[in-house]
C-alpha cells in the first residue's frame, strides 16, 4: 500500500519524461496527485497495518503529514497544469532584474514535481531514520531543479544556495543518525539501531550524552531544512524564485517533512527522559524564529519574500508548540495543517498577481481587489488566515499554544510570542493592504480580468479548509491528530 | 590489522592538512580523489566480522565514485571556466593551516569526552572523522569559489563516511547504498549547477551570487 | 409659587436700578427706573424686519431662552423661599437649562450670517466653558456644606449663624459668584453693554438683528437671568427666621435690589478687561469656589 | 433554563440565522438582481433587528437569565451563549440603531452603479450578528471568535469605499490597533480559564491578587475598541472614512461593545482593587476632555464626531469608575448612581451619535464633502435633515429636555453623593465634577459650532447651493432617532427602572435598593416634570409671540451687519475662527499646525489661514514608536546579506555552540 503510494508518483515520473504532448503529460500529473490522495484518503480510512520491524509505515503523525502534502499537491496539480500552459515558450524578460531566460523543459518540470511528491512520501512514511534521512536529501536534489525553473540568474543564485546550505546541513543530520546507532548500540558495539519505534521502546538503556549530541545534530541539520533562524537564510531566496506553485509546495509540504524529522527526534529523547532538553532547544529555535521572521516582516517589500519569512515565522510556531509539550504539541499538529494549507493558497495568489502585474516588488501592486476581483479579495482573506485570526483555523492552535505556555507558567514566552505576533500582523497587514485595496499605481490598469477558475480554485480551497477548520474540526482530523500529539508524547485538550 | 586503519586515518588527516594548504584547484581535486580512494579500503578493513561481500560492495562503490566520478564531473566543470586556476581564499593558507591543527586539537578533545562506548577499531577514527568534516566546513566557508565548496561538501562527507565506518553493521547496506547515491546524485547536480553559473556568470566565484539579499528597507 | 411670578414681574426693574446708580456716578440724571418696562412694551407692539438668511431657529432662540429662565425659576429659591419643585440634583437641571438658554441664543446668533454675531457668540461658548465648572463647583462647596443635594434645603440651612461658623468658605463662594453674575449678564468688567463696539460686544452683539417682540424677549430675558444668578448669590446671605416665608421674599427682593446697586457701583468704578484676560478672571472665580470646597474637606 | 429566558435567547439566536443567511443570499443575489439584493439585504436586518429589540426588551423587563450550551470541536470551545440583564440590555442599543441605520443606507448607497450591493449587506449583517454575539458569547473562545470576526467584517466595512488613500491608511490603522487590543484580551481570557481549566465563563476563576492585573488587561484590550485615550488613535481615522450608517454603527454601537467587556470583566473578576476604580475615573475624565478638544478643532463633520465619541465612552467610563469607586468604599448609592449613568449614557449616546452620524452622511451625500467650512446655509434647503441634526446636538451637549441630560445628570447626582462623603472618595467626586462640567460646557462650544457653521447662515461654497433634502428612507431613521431623543430624556424614570437589574448585576440589588430610597437615585419625576414644563412654556410662548405679530408688518431684508451695503458668504465667522479662543487656550495640548499668509501692504495681495490638528497621541507617541522600532528591527536584515559562506558559517557557529552547550557537565 506504501509502496504504491511511493511508488505510483515515481513511475509516473518517468512517464512524463517519456511523453511527447503538454496536455497529456498535465493530465497525467493531475490524475496521479487524484490518486496519491485517493490512497491516503484509503490509508486514512483503513490504517494498513505495520510489520514490527519494517522500515515504513504509516502511523498517525505519518498520517496526518501525509494527509497534508496530498492534499496540497492535489491542489498545486490543478493550479500548474493551468499556470504551464500560462507560462510563455520562448525567450522572456524578467521585469524586476530585466534579465532575458528561457524556461526548463516542461517534461523535466513535471517529471521533478512528481519525484518531490514520491520523496515527500517516503519522508512521511519511513521509521528507520536512516530511511529518513536519505528520503530528506531525495526530496532537497528533487526540488533543486523545480527552483531553476525560470533559467535566469536569480534562479540560479537561489538553486545553488539552496543545495549547498540544505546538504551540507542534512549531511550533518546523517552525522547525527550516526551518534543515535552509537547511543543505542550494546556494550560490544552491536545491536544499535535506527528504528524509531525501538528506539523509543528502548529508550531508557539509550546513552544519554551521545543522544544529546545526536540530537543536536539532528535539530541543527533537519532544522536547516525546515527554516530555523538562523538556518533559514536559503528559504526566502528559494521560494521568491521558485515559480509559485513549486513556492506552495516547498513552503506548505517539504518544511513540515523536515520538522517531522525533528519531531521523531525529540520523541526519541522524551522518551529517554531528555524531553526538557530537547523541548528547550525546540522552544528556543520557535521563538528565535519567531521574533527573527517578524524582525523582517515589519519591513516587506517583495511579497514572495514576504510569505517566506512568514513561513520562517510559523515554523517557529511549530518548534515552540513541540518544544512545550504537552497539549501544545496538539496546537503544533492543528497549525501545521491550518498553515500548511493557508500558506499554499497564499502563493497560489501571488502567483496570479505576480501574472497580472509581472513584478515582486510590493510597493508596485496595488488596487488587486479591483483587478482581480477573486484573487484580491482571496488576497485579504488570506491575510487574515496567515495571521491567526479567528474564525480561521490558525487562531484555534495558536490560541492552544499560547494557553500551554501560560499555563505552564512560561508567561515570558507566550508575551514574546504574542508580541512577535503582533509585530509580524502589522507588517503583513501593511503590504496585504496596499497590495489589494486602493488603485493600481500609474502605469498599471484597474480594469478587472478575467481570472480562470484553475487559477483561482486551488487557492479558495485552500483557504476554505482553514476556515473550516476554524469553525470545526472533523472527527477523523482530531483522531489523527490526537493520536499524532500522544505518539510524540504531547497531550490533547 | 588496526595499524593499517591507523595508517589510512592518517592519511586522511594529512589529506585534510594539503587541502588547506593548497592553492591549485586541480591539486585540490587530485587530493579529493586520493582521500576517496583512500577510504574506499576502510570497510573492508574495519569490519571483517561476518559482513564481508556487503564492505566490499560499499567500499568498492565509494572508491570509484569518489575517486573517478566525482573528480571526472568537476575536472570537467573547470575546463569549462575561463577563470583563475586560483582557490582565492577568504583566509590565507598559513592561517589555514594553523586553525587545522587547532581543529585537529579540538576534534581529539571531542573525541575525548564522548570516548565510545566500545573498542573501536581505532582510537583515530572519531576524532580523523570529525576533523575531516570541519576541514570540508571550513574549505566551503573560507575558499571563494563555488567548485571549492563542492570539494569542501565531498570532504566532509568523507569524513562522515568515515565516522560511519565504526558502525557499518548497524547500517543496513541499503541504506549505506541509498546514502551514497544521494551523495552522488547531490555531487553531480552541484556539478551541473557550477557548470551553470560559469555559462551564466562567467567566473565560478561563488562569492559573486549575491544578488539575493535583504537591502536596506 | 409667588417668588416665580415676583421675578418675572421685578427683573424687569433691576437693569433700571443698575443704570440709575452708574447715572448718579456719573452726575446724570439717567433714564427713569421702569424705563426697561417701557422698552418691553414699546417692542411687544413693533411690527418685525427679518433677515433673509435667518430660519426658524432665529425666532426661536429668544423664547426658547425665555422660557429655559422661566422653567429655571421653578427649582429656584430666594433665600429661604422654597422653590416650587426641588429635588434632589435639581440645581443641575438649572445650570444645564441656563446651557439650554445660551445654545438657542447663540445659535441664532449665528442664523444670521453676520460675522459680528459669529464674533459675539465665539465669545459667549468659551466664556461660558469657563464659567460653568466654576458654578457648579461653588454650588458643590454649599452641597457639601449643607449635606444637601438640592437647592431649596441647601440656600434654607444658611443662616447668620452658619456665617459665623463658615465665614470664609461661604465669603469666597460668594465672591466667585459674584464674579460669575457679572460675566454670565454680560456687565462690566467682562462686556460693556452699553456700546456695540467690537472690542466689547458678546451678548450685544449677538442680539444685533433682532427685533420687535423677539428683541422684547431677548431684554426679558437678560433681566430675568440678572435675577436668576443673582438669586443664587443673595440665597448666601443672612435672612429673616424660616417660618416667615414674606419676610424672607422682602428680605430676598432687598438683598436683589442692593445687588443691583452693588452692580452699578461695580460699573461705574471698575474699567473693563481686555477680552483675553477674562477667561483668567473666570477661572479665579472657579478658584475661588474650588477653595471654597476644599475649605469644607479638613 | 426558565422559559423566560429560553425564549427570548431563542428568538436572538433566530435573529443571527436570519442576519447571516440574508447576508450571504444578498451577495449571491446581488451578480444578477440590484434591487433584490438591496431588498434581501436590508429586510433580513431589518427584520432581525426587531425581533432581537423585542426579545432583548424582554428578556430586560422579565430579567431573563440562562446560557444554553452546545459542544464545539474547537479546542477549549464551547458553543455557550446566554442572556442576562447586562447582556439584554446591550443588546437594545445594537438592534435598535443598527437596524435604523439599515434602513438609512437603501437610501444613501443609491446608485450603486454596477457594485454588488450584496456585499455591503453581507459584511453588514455579518457585523450587527457578531455584535450581539459578543454580548451572547459565556465562553472565551467563542467570545473571541465573536469579537474579532466583529473586528474584521468592520474592518471591510470602513474600506468599503477604498480609492482614497486615506481609506487604505485608515484601515491599516484600525486593522492594527483592534488586532493588537485583541493579543491583551487573549491574554486576558487565558489566564481566566487558567485555574478553571475550561474557558466557560462559569468555569472562570480569578487567582488571588490577580483582578487588578487582569483588569488592566481588560482596560487595555476593550479600552482600545471602546476609544479610551490614548488607545483611541484608530477611531478619529476609521469611523470618518467608513460609509455614514456604518460610522453610525461603529461609533453609536460597536466601540460600545468595549464598555460591554469591561463591564463584564467587573462581573467575571468579582471585587477589584481601588486604583483600578480610579484608573477608570481617571481615563475617562482624561478622554471626555481630550476627546472634546480635539472635535473642537476639526474641520471634517466626522472627524468631529468621532472625536465627540471618544469623549462620550470618557462620560461612560466616568459613570462606571465612579461606580467602581462606590463599590469600593461601600456607598451602594453612589455605586448605583454610577453605573446607573453610565449605561444609560451608552443607550443615549447610541441613539444621538447615531442620528448625528446619519445627518452628517445626509449632508456629506448632498454637499459631496465633509469640510464644514464649505458648507453653511443647509437648514433652508434640508429642513428636516436640519430639525434632526438640531436635536442631537442639543442632545450630545446633555442639555434638556433631550436624552443626553438624562445620564449625565446620573453621574452628577452620583458624583455629588460621593462628594458629600468623607476622605479620599470625595476627591473622586470632584474630579468627576469638574471634568462633567468642564466637558459640558466644551461640548456646548463644539456643537453650536458644528450645527451653526454647516446649517446657517448663507452658503460658503457653491456645493452648498444647490442640495437636496435627503430622501425619505434617509430622512425617516433619524426622525425616528430625534423622536427617541426627546422620549427618552422625558420617560428617563422609566428607562432606569427597566435598567434596574442590569445595574443590580454590579452593583448588588441591595444596593439599587439602598440607593433607590436613600436619594431619589431613581431619575426624578420633578425633573421630568421641570422638562415638560419646559416644553409647555416654549409651545405657549410660541403662541404669544404669533399673537403679538399678527397683523403688524413682518418685512424682509438682508442681515444687518452695522452697516455693510453687501454682506458676503465670505464675510462669515469660518468654523476655525469660531473655535480660536479655546483651540488657543489649549494649543499646548492641540498643537496646531498652522500655515498662513497673513494680507501685507495698503492693497494686499490674497491672504490665507490653513489650520489643522492632528491627533496628539498619534502625532507624540505611536508614530515615533512604530518608526523606531522598524528602524531598529531593520538591524536585523544585514542576517540575510547574500554570501552562502556566512549562510554555512552561521550553521557551524550554531552547531558548535550548541554541542559545547548540551556536553557541559
Amino acid at each position: 500500500m506504501i509502496w504504491a503510494l511511493v511508488f505510483l508518483p515515481l513511475a509516473s515520473a518517468l512517464a512524463s519524461v517519456l511523453i511527447r504532448s503538454d496536455r497529456i503529460r498535465r493530465a497525467m500529473l493531475v490524475a496521479t496527485a487524484a490518486a496519491h490522495s485517493a490512497l491516503t484518503g484509503i490509508c486514512w480510512i483503513a490504517p494498513p497495518a505495520v510489520a514490527p520491524g519494517a522500515w515504513v509505515g504509516l502511523d498517525a503523525a505519518g498520517r496526518l503529514f501525509l494527509g497534508i502534502s496530498s492534499l496540497l499537491f492535489l491542489a498545486v496539480s490543478v493550479y500548474v497544469a493551468h499556470s504551464l500552459g500560462r507560462e510563455s515558450r520562448g525567450r522572456q524578460t524578467e521585469e524586476d532584474t530585466g534579465a532575458v531566460f528561457v524556461n526548463a523543459p516542461e517534461a523535466v518540470f513535471t517529471a521533478c514535481l512528481l519525484m518531490f511528491l514520491s520523496t515527500m512520501t517516503l519522508v512521511v512514511a519511513s521509521r528507520h531514520l536512516g530511511l529518513l534521512w536519505v528520503a530528506v536529501e531525495a526530496t532537497t536534489l528533487a526540488t533543486a531543479p523545480l527552483i531553476y525553473f525560470h533559467r535566469q540568474p536569480s534562479s540560479l543564485e537561489a538553486t545553488w544556495k539552496y543545495l549547498l546550505v540544505c546538504s551540507v546541513g542534512i549531511a550533518l543530520a546523517l552525522l547525527g543518525n550516526f551518534l543515535i546507532v552509537v547511543a543505542s548500540a550494546s556494550a560490544d558495539g552491536s545491536g544499535g539501531t535506527l528504528l524509531a519505534p525501538d528506539l523509543v521502546a528502548r529508550a531508557a538503556q539509550l546513552r544519554a550524552p551521545w543522544l544529546k549530541a545526536a540530537f543536536v545534530f539532528l535539530l541543527v541539520g533537519y532544522g536547516t531544512k525546515m527554516g530555523l533562524v538562523p538556518m533559514h537564510t536559503w528559504l526566502p531566496d528559494a521560494h521568491s524564485e521558485a515559480p509559485s506553485p513549486v513556492s506552495a509546495l516547498l513552503s506548505g509540504a517539504l518544511l513540515n517533512c523536515a520538522f517531522l524529522g525533528i519531531l521523531r527526534a525529540h520523541s526519541i529523547c522524551a522518551a529517554a527522559g531528555l524531553g526538557d532538553f530537547s523541548g528547550t532547544l525546540l522552544a528556543g529555535f520557535g521563538l528565535l524564529s519567531m521574533g527573527v521572521a517578524a524582525a523582517f516582516l515589519a519591513n516587506a517589500t517583495d511579497y514572495k519574500r514576504m510569505l517566506a519569512y512568514s513561513s520562517v515565522e510559523h515554523m517557529g510556531v511549530l518548534a515552540l508548540g513541540a518544544g512545550l509539550g504537552g497539549v501544545a504539541l496538539y496546537g503544533a499538529m492543528l497549525h501545521a495543517v491550518n498553515h500548511s494549507a493557508v500558506k499554499a493558497g497564499l502563493f497560489l495568489l501571488a502567483g496570479n498577481f505576480l501574472a497580472a502585474y509581472r513584478t515582486k516588488s510590493i510597493a508596485r501592486v496595488g488596487g488587486g481587489a479591483r483587478r482581480l476581483p477573486a484573487s484580491g479579495l482571496l488576497w485579504l482573506l488570506g491575510l487574515f488566515a496567515i495571521t491567526g485570526a479567528p474564525p480561521f483555523g490558525t487562531f484555534a492552535s495558536e490560541f492552544t499554544i499560547l494557553k500551554a505556555a501560560f499555563a505552564q507558567g512560561r508567561t515570558a514566552v507566550a508575551v514574546v510570542a504574542l508580541a512577535a505576533l503582533a509585530i509580524a500582523f502589522a507588517g503583513m497587514s501593511k503590504a496585504f493592504l496596499g497590495m489589494s485595496l486602493g488603485r493600481a499605481p500609474e502605469g498599471e490598469t484597474s480594469a478587472p480580468e478575467r481570472e480562470a477558475a484553475s487559477a483561482v480554485w486551488p487557492a479558495l480551497a485552500l483557504l476554505a479548509v482553514s476556515l473550516v477548520l476554524g469553525l470545526w474540526i472533523p472527527h477523523g482530523l482530531q483522531a489523527v491528530l490526537v493520536q499524532a500529539a500522544h505518539l510524540l508524547g504531547g497531550g490533547a485538550p | 590489522m588496526g595499524n593499517a586503519i591507523d595508517i589510512l586515518l592518517v592519511l586522511l588527516v594529512l589529506t585534510d592538512l594539503v587541502l588547506l594548504g593548497s592553492s591549485r584547484l586541480r591539486n585540490a581535486i587530485r587530493i579529493v580523489a586520493l582521500q576517496g580512494l583512500a577510504l574506499g579500503l576502510l570497510p573492508l578493513l574495519a569490519h571483517g566480522r561476518g559482513r564481508l561481500w556487503p564492505a566490499i560492495l560499499l567500499g568498492a562503490g565509494s572508491a570509484v565514485l569518489k575517486g573517478f566520478v566525482f573528480p571526472a564531473l568537476l575536472r570537467r566543470a573547470l575546463r569549462e571556466t575561463r577563470a583563475s586556476r586560483e582557490i582565492e581564499p577568504f583566509v590565507g593558507y598559513i592561517a589555514s593551516l594553523l586553525l587545522g591543527v587547532g581543529a585537529l586539537a579540538l576534534s581529539f578533545g571531542f573525541g575525548a569526552r564522548l570516548p565510545l562506548p566500545w573498542a573501536a577499531p581505532s582510537p583515530w577514527m572519531v576524532p580523523a572523522g570529525l576533523f575531516s568534516v570541519w576541514t570540508g566546513l571550513f574549505l566551503i566557508v573560507a575558499r571563494r569559489k563555488a567548485i571549492t565548496q563542492v570539494l569542501g561538501y565531498v570532504v566532509m562527507e568523507n569524513g562522515i563516511f568515515a565516522l560511519g565506518m565504526v558502525l557499518v553493521e548497524a547500517m543496513p547496506l541499503l541504506v549505506e547504498l541509498g546514502v551514497l547515491l544521494d551523495i552522488f546524485v547531490a555531487v553531480f547536480v552541484m556539478g551541473i549547477i557550477v557548470f551553470h553559473i560559469n555559462r551564466e556568470f562567467d567566473h565560478i566565484d561563488s562569492d559573486q551570487l549575491e544578488a539575493l539579499r535583504e537591502g536596506a528597507p | 409659587m409667588l417668588h416665580p411670578v415676583l421675578a418675572v414681574l421685578v427683573a424687569p426693574l433691576l437693569p433700571g436700578v443698575i443704570n440709575r446708580t452708574k447715572a448718579y456716578f456719573a452726575g446724570r440724571q439717567g433714564p427713569p427706573l421702569l424705563q426697561a418696562y417701557c422698552d418691553l412694551a414699546k417692542l411687544f407692539r413693533k411690527g418685525a424686519t427679518y433677515s433673509r438668511t435667518t430660519t426658524w431657529i432665529f425666532r426661536a432662540g429668544p423664547i426658547v431662552n425665555f422660557a429655559c429662565l422661566l422653567a429655571a425659576l421653578a427649582v429656584l429659591p430666594l433665600g429661604r423661599v422654597a422653590a416650587p419643585l426641588p429635588f434632589a440634583g435639581d440645581w443641575i437641571l438649572l445650570a444645564y437649562l441656563l446651557g439650554l438658554g445660551r445654545f438657542c441664543t447663540v445659535i441664532a446668533a449665528l442664523d444670521t450670517g453676520s460675522s459680528f454675531e459669529g464674533m459675539g457668540a465665539s465669545r459667549e461658548v468659551q466664556f461660558a466653558a469657563f464659567a460653568e465648572p466654576a458654578l457648579l463647583v461653588g454650588l458643590a462647596a454649599l452641597a457639601r456644606r449643607a449635606q444637601e443635594l438640592s437647592l431649596t434645603p441647601m440656600y434654607a440651612g444658611l443662616s447668620g449663624a452658619e456665617w459665623a461658623q463658615a465665614m470664609p468658605m461661604l465669603a469666597m463662594v460668594a465672591t466667585g459668584f459674584f464674579v460669575l453674575y457679572l460675566a454670565e449678564n454680560c456687565r462690566i468688567p467682562v462686556d460693556d453693554p452699553n456700546t456695540h463696539l467690537e472690542l466689547t460686544m458678546i451678548h450685544e452683539a449677538m442680539v444685533l438683528d433682532h427685533g420687535s417682540v423677539d428683541f422684547g424677549f431677548v431684554q426679558w430675558g437678560a433681566a430675568l437671568k440678572l435675577w436668576v444668578l443673582g438669586a443664587l448669590l443673595v440665597g448666601l446671605f443672612p435672612s429673616a427666621p424660616a417660618d416667615r416665608p414674606l419676610a424672607n421674599l422682602a428680605v430676598g427682593l432687598g438683598w436683589m435690589l442692593a445687588l443691583a446697586v452693588a452692580t452699578g457701583v461695580a460699573e461705574s468704578s471698575m474699567a473693563r478687561i481686555r477680552l483675553l484676560r477674562v477667561p483668567q478672571l473666570l477661572v479665579g472665580a472657579g478658584v475661588l469656589c474650588a477653595l471654597g470646597l476644599l475649605l469644607g474637606f479638613r | 433554563m426558565p422559559p423566560s429566558a429560553s425564549i427570548p435567547l431563542f428568538v436572538l439566536l433566530g435573529a443571527l440565522g436570519l442576519l447571516a443567511a440574508s447576508g450571504v443570499a444578498s451577495a449571491w443575489i446581488g451578480r444578477w438582481s440590484e434591487r433584490g439584493s438591496v431588498w434581501l439585504g436590508v429586510s433580513g436586518s431589518a427584520g432581525a433587528c426587531l425581533a432581537g429589540l423585542g426579545a432583548a426588551l424582554a428578556a430586560l423587563a422579565f430579567r431573563a437569565e440562562g446560557t444554553l450550551s452546545f459542544p464545539w470541536s474547537l479546542p477549549y470551545g464551547a458553543f455557550s451563549v446566554g442572556i442576562d440583564p447586562l447582556s439584554a440590555f446591550f443588546l437594545i442599543p445594537t438592534f435598535l440603531l443598527s437596524g435604523l441605520a439599515a434602513a438609512y443606507a437603501v437610501g444613501y448607497f443609491r446608485p450603486w452603479n454596477g457594485r454588488n450591493p450584496g456585499r455591503f449587506w453581507l459584511f453588514y449583517n455579518a457585523l450587527v450578528a457578531s455584535m450581539a454575539l459578543v454580548a451572547l458569547a459565556r465562553n472565551g473562545v467563542l467570545f473571541l471568535v465573536a469579537w474579532e470576526a466583529m473586528s474584521l467584517v468592520s474592518f471591510f466595512l470602513v474600506v468599503h469605499d477604498d480609492a482614497g488613500a486615506g481609506v487604505r491608511e485608515a484601515g491599516w490603522i484600525y486593522l492594527v490597533a483592534t488586532h493588537i487590543g485583541t493579543a491583551f484580551l487573549l491574554a486576558l481570557f487565558i489566564l481566566l480559564g487558567r485555574a478553571g481549566g475550561s474557558q466557560d465563563f462559569a468555569a472562570y476563576a480569578v487567582p488571588a491578587g490577580s483582578a487588578g492585573g487582569l483588569f488592566a488587561l481588560a482596560l487595555v484590550g476593550f479600552g482600545t475598541k471602546a476609544g479610551l485615550v490614548p488607545f483611541h488613535v484608530w477611531l478619529p481615522e476609521a469611523h470618518p472614512a467608513a460609509p455614514s450608517p456604518v460610522s453610525a454603527v461603529m461609533s453609536g454601537v460597536m466601540i460600545k461593545t468595549g464598555i460591554y467587556g469591561i463591564v463584564r470583566t467587573l462581573v467575571l473578576l468579582g471585587a477589584v482593587p481601588g486604583w483600578c476604580a480610579w484608573l477608570m475615573l481617571g481615563m475617562g475624565a482624561v478622554s471626555g476632555v481630550f476627546g472634546v478638544l480635539f472635535a473642537l478643532a476639526q474641520r471634517d463633520l466626522k472627524r468631529l464626531l468621532a472625536y465627540s465619541s471618544i469623549e462620550n465612552v470618557g462620560l461612560v467610563a466616568m459613570g462606571i469608575g465612579l461606580g467602581m469607586l462606590g463599590v469600593h468604599h461601600g456607598l451602594p448609592a453612589v455605586a448605583a448612581l454610577g453605573f446607573a449613568g453610565g449605561l444609560l449614557h451608552v443607550l443615549n449616546h447610541a441613539v444621538f451619535k447615531g442620528l448625528l452620524f446619519l445627518g452628517a452622511g445626509s449632508v456629506a451625500h448632498a454637499t459631496g464633502t465633509r469640510n464644514v467650512e464649505r458648507m453653511g446655509g443647509l437648514l433652508r434647503r434640508m429642513p428636516w435633515t436640519g430639525a434632526a441634526f438640531v436635536a442631537g446636538s442639543v442632545a450630545i451637549c446633555g442639555l434638556p429636555p433631550f436624552n443626553g441630560f438624562t445620564g449625565e445628570f446620573l453621574i452628577y447626582v452620583g458624583s455629588f453623593k460621593m462628594l458629600l462623603g468623607a476622605g479620599s472618595a470625595a476627591l473622586g467626586g470632584l474630579l468627576a465634577l469638574v471634568a462633567l462640567a468642564l466637558i459640558g460646557g466644551l461640548a456646548a462650544a463644539c456643537f453650536t459650532r458644528a450645527f451653526g457653521i454647516a446649517f446657517l447662515g448663507e452658503p460658503r461654497s457653491s456645493a452648498a447651493e444647490q442640495v437636496h433634502e435627503a430622501p425619505l428612507s434617509m430622512r425617516g431613521p433619524m426622525l425616528v432617532l430625534a423622536a427617541l431623543c426627546l422620549a427618552i430624556g422625558l420617560g428617563a424614570g422609566g428607562v432606569v427602572r427597566l435598567m434596574e437589574p442590569a445595574v443590580a448585576m454590579l452593583v448588588g440589588s441591595a444596593a439599587v435598593d439602598a440607593g433607590r430610597n436613600s436619594a431619589p437615585w431613581l431619575f426624578p419625576i420633578a425633573c421630568g416634570a421641570v422638562m415638560l414644563l419646559l416644553l409647555a412654556l416654549i409651545g405657549s410662548l410660541a403662541l404669544l409671540r404669533r399673537r403679538l405679530l399678527a397683523g403688524r408688518s413682518v418685512r424682509r431684508a438682508v442681515t444687518w451687519d452695522c452697516g455693510y451695503a453687501a454682506p458676503a458668504a465670505s464675510m462669515q465667522y469660518t468654523a476655525t475662527g469660531f473655535a480660536q479662543p479655546l483651540t488657543q487656550a489649549a494649543a499646548a495640548l492641540l498643537r496646531p499646525e498652522i500655515e498662513s499668509r497673513p494680507p501685507e501692504g495698503i492693497f494686499p495681495a490674497a491672504a490665507s489661514f490653513h489650520a489643522e490638528t492632528p491627533d496628539a497621541a498619534r502625532e507624540r507617541l505611536f508614530d515615533p514608536l512604530f518608526r523606531g522600532a522598524a528602524k531598529w528591527l531593520g538591524r536585523l536584515r544585514w542576517l540575510q546579506q547574500g554570501r552562502v559562506h556566512w549562510y554555512i558559517l552561521y550553521l557551524v557557529v550554531v552547531l558548535a555552540v550548541l554541542l559545547a552547550w548540551a556536553l557541559r557537565s
